[in-house]
Parts: C-alpha cells; structure tokens; sequence
C-alpha cells in the first residue's frame, strides 16, 4: 500500500462529510462537493444511503459522477423518478430527508446562507445563482450539511443577503446545519449558543490560520 | 387541437412582443430550438420566465428579448456563472432587466397552481428569509392550525414552451426522463409550442412518461437535436463540452454577439444550426 | 426500510383501536385482505377514512369495527346502496358511525396536503353548497386575488393500507393501471401496510407505473388476490358478479353476519377465503 | 330496415344526452347513463369525444361499456392515466372539461341537485352516497348535462340537502346546467330566469305527464 502523500482540498471536503453520513441516510444532494460526498459515502462505510436529486431522481445509484443534477445517469439508474412539484412537495416540504447538502458564497456564524448577491440587491456587485433549492432544503431536511471553502470573504460577519436559514428549528421540519465542512476543518454549532465553532481542523492546518480565514472571532472547541 | 406546424411558422403566430413566455426543461429536454427561434425573430420586451435559466435564457437575454426574468437559479450547471445574465443585471448591457425570483419549491408550486387554475400556491418556507421581502409573495393562515404559510402566485405564461421526445401524428406528445415542470406549464399556459425530437405514427408506451393529450397543445413542431446542449433521454446526450465552452463564448460581448451572429441569426433552422455548429469551436469534443 | 411479513402480523403490530385507519384504492387494488384481517382481529372505534367506501367498508361497519367514517362517496358503484353504510347510518346498527364528508377533490387535495406534510389543501369549491356547512371544511383568502378559497385538513391517518401489483425482496413497491391516492396514503399516514400480489426478485419497469420506495413503507405483505372483489391490473378482473350479489348479502343483518363468519372470521387468511368463496353463492359467474 | 317499434327510458335518455354532445367535446363521464350517453356520441356523429373517467382515465375508448369508473378496459384504452389528486386539479378544477354529466336523487328548479341525504342530515330517512365529484364537476365543467328520471319525488321544490350548484356562474369557472334529460323529454334553463323549463317532450308524452312529475309549477316552452 502506498501512503497519500497529498490530497486536493475538494477531496479531502468530499472525505469528511461522506463520513459524517450514517449508512441508510436519506440525503438530498446538488452537483459538486455534495454529489461527490455522498456517492463516496455509498461506495464506502454506506451502501445504503438513499440519494435523491431535486430533478425528481429517487435512489439514484450513478455508476460515474454526474456533471448535472438532471443527467441522464441519475434518470437511468433511480429507483423512481418524478416530477420537480411531486419532489419539492411531497418528498422535501414532506420532511421525507435526512440530510440536505448546501454551498453558498457567504455564511454566518449561525449558518445563514447567501447565494444571491453580493453588495446591495437593486445594484449587486455580484450577481449570484439565486436561492434554488437552498431555502426549503435548510428548513425541511433534518439537518444540514454545508460545504464551502473556509475565506474571510466567505465566512462573514453579516450576510449581504439571507438566502436560507441556519436555524430554522421549530419553525420548520430540521433542527439546520449541523456540520460546515470546509476546506480547513469541520464547524459545528455550540449546543447553547448555535454559533458555529471549529471542532476539527485537519492535519496541519493550525487554530490560526482557521481563524484569519475566517471574518468573524472564531471558536475553536 | 394541436396543428403540427414549422417552428417558425409556431413562434410567430404565437409569441408577440411583451408576452409572458416560459421555456421549461429541469436539465433535461430544454427548447433550446425554440429560445433560438424567439432571438432570429427578434421578440422584445419578453418576461421570461424558468426555474433555471440557464445557457438558453442567457442567449435571449445577451439578445435583449427579455425585460423581466422570472426564476429561482440563474447558473451554467457544473460551471458557473451566467455571463449575459449577470450584465445584464450587473451593468443593463445590452438593457435592464427586472428581476421577480423564488426558491424552486416556489416556482414548482406556482407552475402547479397555474395548472390546476388556482390563483396561488403554498410553500412553508420564505419566512425569515431576504426572499420574503424582494419576491412577489403573500401569506395565508391555516384555518385549522393558525400556522402561516407562504403563498407564490400562480405561473400562467401567455406561452408555454417545452422540447419532448416524440407526438404522432394528431399531435399527441409523450415525454419521458427527467419530467420537471413540463405538463405543469403546458396545462396552466394560454398557448403552448412544443418541439419534438420526431412525429411517430403511434406512441409506444414508455415507463414512467408523461403524455399531454393533443387537445391541450397548440402548435406540435419537429425539431430533431432540438434540446442541444440539453439532451433528450433515448436519444441523446448532454454535451456536456458545450456548457464549458459556454462560459468562454458569454463572457465577452463582442465574442458572445459573433457566436450568436453565426449559430443563430445566420442560421435558419435547428438543422443549419447543428451543421454550423459540428464545424465550430464550441464543441471542442 | 419495510420490513416483508404476514399480514396478520403486519395488522397486530401496526393498528390500534381507536386509530384512523385509511384504505384506499380507487375503485383498483382495494386492500379487502387487510379489511378483512382487521375485522378477524376484532378492531375497534376506528376511524375510516376512504374516497369510496365501497364493499370493503360495508363490512367493516356492518362488523363494528367503526365509529367514523371520513368519505366523500359511499356506495356500491354501479349497483345501488352500500346496506350496512346505511343501516349505520340510519339505525345506529351495530353501532352509531359519525360522518366527515366531503368531496372528492377535497378528499384528493387532503390527501396530497398530507403527503406533502401540509396542514391544509385547497379546493375551488364547497362555496354555496350544504356541505360547507356539515364537514370540516376552513377558508382562505387568496393574497394576490382576494378571491375565498375553501380549505380541507390534511389527512394524514395513522395507518396507510394499500394494495399493490408488486414488491421486491427489499420492500420496494411497484403499482400500475389506475393509480388513485395509493401514493399520497402511504406517504402521508405515520404506519403503512401494503399488500402486494407477488413478491418478485426485480421490479421490472412497467409504463404509468407507480413505485413506493422501501424506506416510506412499512409493511409490505403478500396477498395474492388480496384486493378481490376489487382487481389488480394484470392479474385478475373485477369481480363484477360479486359486487352485484352483495347487494342480497348485505340488506340483511342476519344474512351478512353468516356471510362474514363463513367467509372471514372463519377464515384464516386470504388464501382460505378465496377457497371458501370459490365454493359459494356470492359469485355466480 | 326495421322500424324501432319501443325502447327503453334509458336508451331514449342515453340518445337524448349524446345528440346534445358536439364532436371534440371533452366530456367528464361518470358510470351508467353518462358513459352510455358519451359512448354512444363517439360512436355515432361525435367519434373525436374525449372521455375522462375521475379514476383518472383521460382519452378512454373503452369498447364495451364499463361498469364501473375504475374498469380495467378504461386504464387499457386510455391516451393517459393520472393519479386522483391531478384528475381533481389540473383537470377538472383547471377548466379544461366542456361537458360534465351529474345524475342525482333531487334536483330543483335552478338545477341544484342532492345526492346527499332523502330527510334531515343528522337522521335521514335515505342516506345517499353523497358528493362524490359532483360539486366541482357542476362548478368547474363550461357546462353539465344532468340525467334523472323525472318524478315529483325527484323534481322537487325544495331540495333536502344542497350538494352541487345549478348556477355557479361567475362564482366558478361554468355556467352550470344546460340541459336536463329526463325519461319524459329535456329541460333547459330560461334565458333569463334561469328556470328549468321542458324544451323538448318525446314521442307520446303529454304536457300534462310532465307537469304531473313535476314537484313544482312546470313551464314548458
């Protein structure tokens, strides 16, 4: 056996949430980070984990990785397939998934998410893709993970704009991020406060440079 | 009834200037034939309206088709941003553009409201979120449990507009793959174009399709490679290469307005456009 | 994850007195073994909630198994009066039954809110008739129109018991033909029992099918004939003889407890019921 | 050819009802003299009828009669089949049914009908069936043909339960009745007044036999 020498940091954020997902979790996936997390969870400790894509794609097991939620791979090989308001109703507003998968351009330390503008919204510096599936995913999986590189204009003290909520508990379905994973280590909320704090860095990655990395006073636990 | 008639001669007869129009497709079966249609006959002042704009709305936005964009995820799948859709909202080149936007859950319950003719649909969601306070929305109280729920507008395009695998020839149409939002906007549109990759004598049942009776479509128009760079299920593929390359062509005015220039305004038809397009740059396969 | 076993297990561990139990199928897979098997095991003060209580629920109120029942047509379909429904009704017998009724599509959206983890569905109607004054119907005001929308609870019962064409060795379901509210019932009940023809190795995909994951369901248990006198599309008709000659069964209270103790209380599965019934009155073909 | 010597009152209703259907209609059948009456118009001047069964049957060319709405001959012969939730929404609530048929136990002047309860509601001398999908058909069809034979015991004054409006005319999306085909001829509203008044009486019924099963005073025109 060949030790790793070295790892992408995509890599190394795809192996850290794919562990946090118990086998036979139901989990909601978009493309990217989370399509690969999950799909390596399935071909490793979780065989059984259920995949569903908002395409309308139920138990997908896709052979190769697919470079669009609505691929063909994803159709062929679902258990079922259904439409775009059978799956935003009766599957994820149905309170049907366990974890939801989201990534964004800036969140809090409450897990708020934006992935709408940056700068004001009648005259955006940057116009991001806009919400998608982030709002009813944050409030109705039964918790969330989120993955995005761990900047200081990622990691903000306050959001340009709130897109889906970290904290939706009570309000709706889930009890909101449990994990962010990024590409230094893995955040989790405090279990008073709900702030999310450092509980994993990964090899040499130090306490300092997670929080010059990150735009509010970080906590590491 | 639907008349199966030539793509163009379904554009014209039915988008006027101004209209609501909505070209659906979740990733997969996306018109982008007829988006292309709308740019070579010049359609203006068009609220567009699509769950995921993607590289098709960005060609009739980069066109200046479009005054007001309805949607809920404005990307190129897989590869990033949408170039002319960001000008456009980021600097009004080549005009402003409005923009009404919702969660997915949102845009999916409104094309079902508009299906089924009701005036609103229902999400739990919105609450607390920055959409509730940008976006056309309302709230409505449970009459048996007091909760407030989020209610969307219904969708009812004055066309819908979608790409399907096969009619026959009375124009029955039969779709199958990945469904979306498909029957949902052909049902709560005024008027309806749906493109076909052919016209079958008799449609062989498939698992899990979806069928649009003929007496709820208006023009059924053949449109072989009609989805591309969308794929159609059975016949085929994403091109994948194409998305990438997309973001080289759009980023550029000059670039994107030659491109247009020589695969859509230059070309007459989905055949010609495909034939300019094997000898391209944008499939650098 | 389902778990595959006997239906009388499945109706012992997953029903309780006094549960609102829904047995649905509309007009197609009607799940008689699982009525059957709770009326065997002698439930009580269940509340039934079924579109169209059609046979299956005449014998589940003529048996005493019912203090409501939550219904939007109840009858013989094509024959006349569903007698034990009436006697119930008209004469407390066996017991008085409390009625929650509605119409179809209010029954449907209730069903589709309760999938949906909705409290309410919405229905254009109700407005002007009798029936929003006697059931359990709410309003809404459309925030966009202002137009009075009529609101239906969701229904979302303890039990979901369906009959389907198919399961695999995993409890993955598979139905086709007319699909009715099987899907919305499974989904929206916090327990379900499926009963299925046959317990095959590998589904394979059949047009306008629906299929049920393994982890929504419950229970999944093999029932060959399980919906007669009702039909499971492609394995056997309806039994329309039957449905005629239980029009005599049923008008007489003494002539439909022979009936029920010869044909379910002493039958122990669906297996000796059919045996039975091939031998008797009730379907002289 | 033979001269037709007699015929039943069902087979006059059923030929009644289908010469009134136009060819292209879309019809919302339910079982018994509205399936005999559709079948027979798309067998005869009206071969391009569509035919929705509320089992979710749309475009059903059944070849013999069904027997019940859920008939396995209707899933067979049908261009699609939908689930009960979208029958009830995206079709017959979206308004894209022309003619719907209703028959009932009473029905009134305006063409209300009740197929509810014969007596009071909490202790009825007859319970019915009930709804079932009349009062959206007779709100949300353009039109409705009711069939029912008339008698004084069903052509009342005063209904004992409203189940579904004769005249829901710009409340909803119809206009309500338009014809009533009776075993005795066929009634149909005043252009103004909106009364049922019997237009048309067959081969050998008298005025005076229609007035007589009549519950109320009985125009005819």
């Amino acid at each position: 056996m060949t030790p790793v020498e070295s790892y992408t940091a995509d890599e190394m954020m795809s192996v850290a949430a794919a562990r946090r997902l118990r086998d036979g979790a139901v989990c909601f996936v978009g493309i990217g980070l989370p399509s690969r997390a999950a799909n390596l969870a399935r071909a490793t400790h979780a065989p059984d984990c259920v995949l569903i894509y908002e395409s309308g794609a139920i138990g997908a097991k896709p052979r190769r990785l697919p470079l669009s939620i609505g691929d063909g791979e994803l159709a062929e090989t679902a258990d079922t397939l259904v439409s775009v308001p059978e799956i935003f109703s009766y599957w994820l507003q149905g309170g049907r998934i366990d974890v939801g998968f989201l990534g964004a351009a800036q969140i809090d330390r409450f897990g708020n998410l934006n992935s709408t503008v940056i700068g004001e919204y009648e005259q955006p510096e940057v116009r991001l893709p806009g919400a998608g599936g982030a709002p009813e995913i944050a409030s109705w999986c039964k918790e969330t993970f989120v993955m995005v590189r761990q900047t200081p204009r990622a990691f903000v003290e306050r959001l340009d704009f709130l897109t889906s909520l970290g904290r939706p508990h009570g309000r709706h379905g889930g009890v909101g991020v449990t994990y962010v994973v990024t590409d230094l280590g893995v955040l989790e909320p405090d279990a008073e406060s709900g702030e999310l704090t450092m509980t994993a860095l990964y090899p040499d990655v130090t306490p300092e440079e997670a929080r010059e990395a990150t735009g509010w006073k970080l906590r590491l636990a | 009834m639907a008349e199966i008639v030539p793509l163009d001669q379904a554009v014209r007869e039915l988008v006027d200037d101004g209209d609501a129009v909505a070209l659906e497709g979740f990733t997969h079966l996306i018109p982008h034939a007829a988006g292309h249609e709308l740019i070579r006959q010049g359609k203006r002042r068009l609220t567009l309206v699509r769950m995921t704009p993607d590289v098709v709305y960005d060609q009739l936005i980069g066109m200046g088709c479009a005054q007001k964009l309805v949607f809920s995820w404005g990307g190129n799948p897989g590869v990033g941003s949408l170039h002319r859709l960001r000008d456009a909202v980021e600097h009004d080149w080549p005009a402003p553009l409005e923009l009404e936007e919702h969660s997915h859950a949102g845009m999916a319950a409104g094309y079902a409201a508009g299906a089924a003719n009701f005036p609103l649909g229902l999400v739990r969601g919105y609450e607390g979120t920055g959409l509730a306070e940008r976006t056309n929305v309302g709230w409505v109280v449970c009459p048996f449990t007091g909760e407030r729920l989020a209610a969307v507008p219904a969708i009812r395009p004055d066309v819908g507009v979608i790409h399907a695998q096969q009619a026959d020839a009375r124009g029955n149409v039969q779709l199958w793959g990945i469904s979306g939002v498909q029957k949902e906007v052909v049902l709560g549109a005024k008027r309806s174009i749906v493109t076909v990759e052919e016209i079958v004598d008799e449609l062989d049942p498939k698992p899990g399709s979806t069928k649009l009776p003929a007496w709820t479509v208006t023009a059924v128009c053949e449109c072989p490679g009609g989805a591309h760079p969308s794929y159609s299920h059975g016949y085929y593929d994403r091109d994948n290469a194409f998305y990438v390359s997309w973001d080289g062509i759009s980023r550029d005015r000059d670039r994107f307005l030659a491109w247009m220039q020589s695969h859509v305004l230059d070309t007459a038809d989905v055949a010609e456009y495909h034939r300019i397009l094997s000898g391209s740059e944008a499939t650098p396969v």
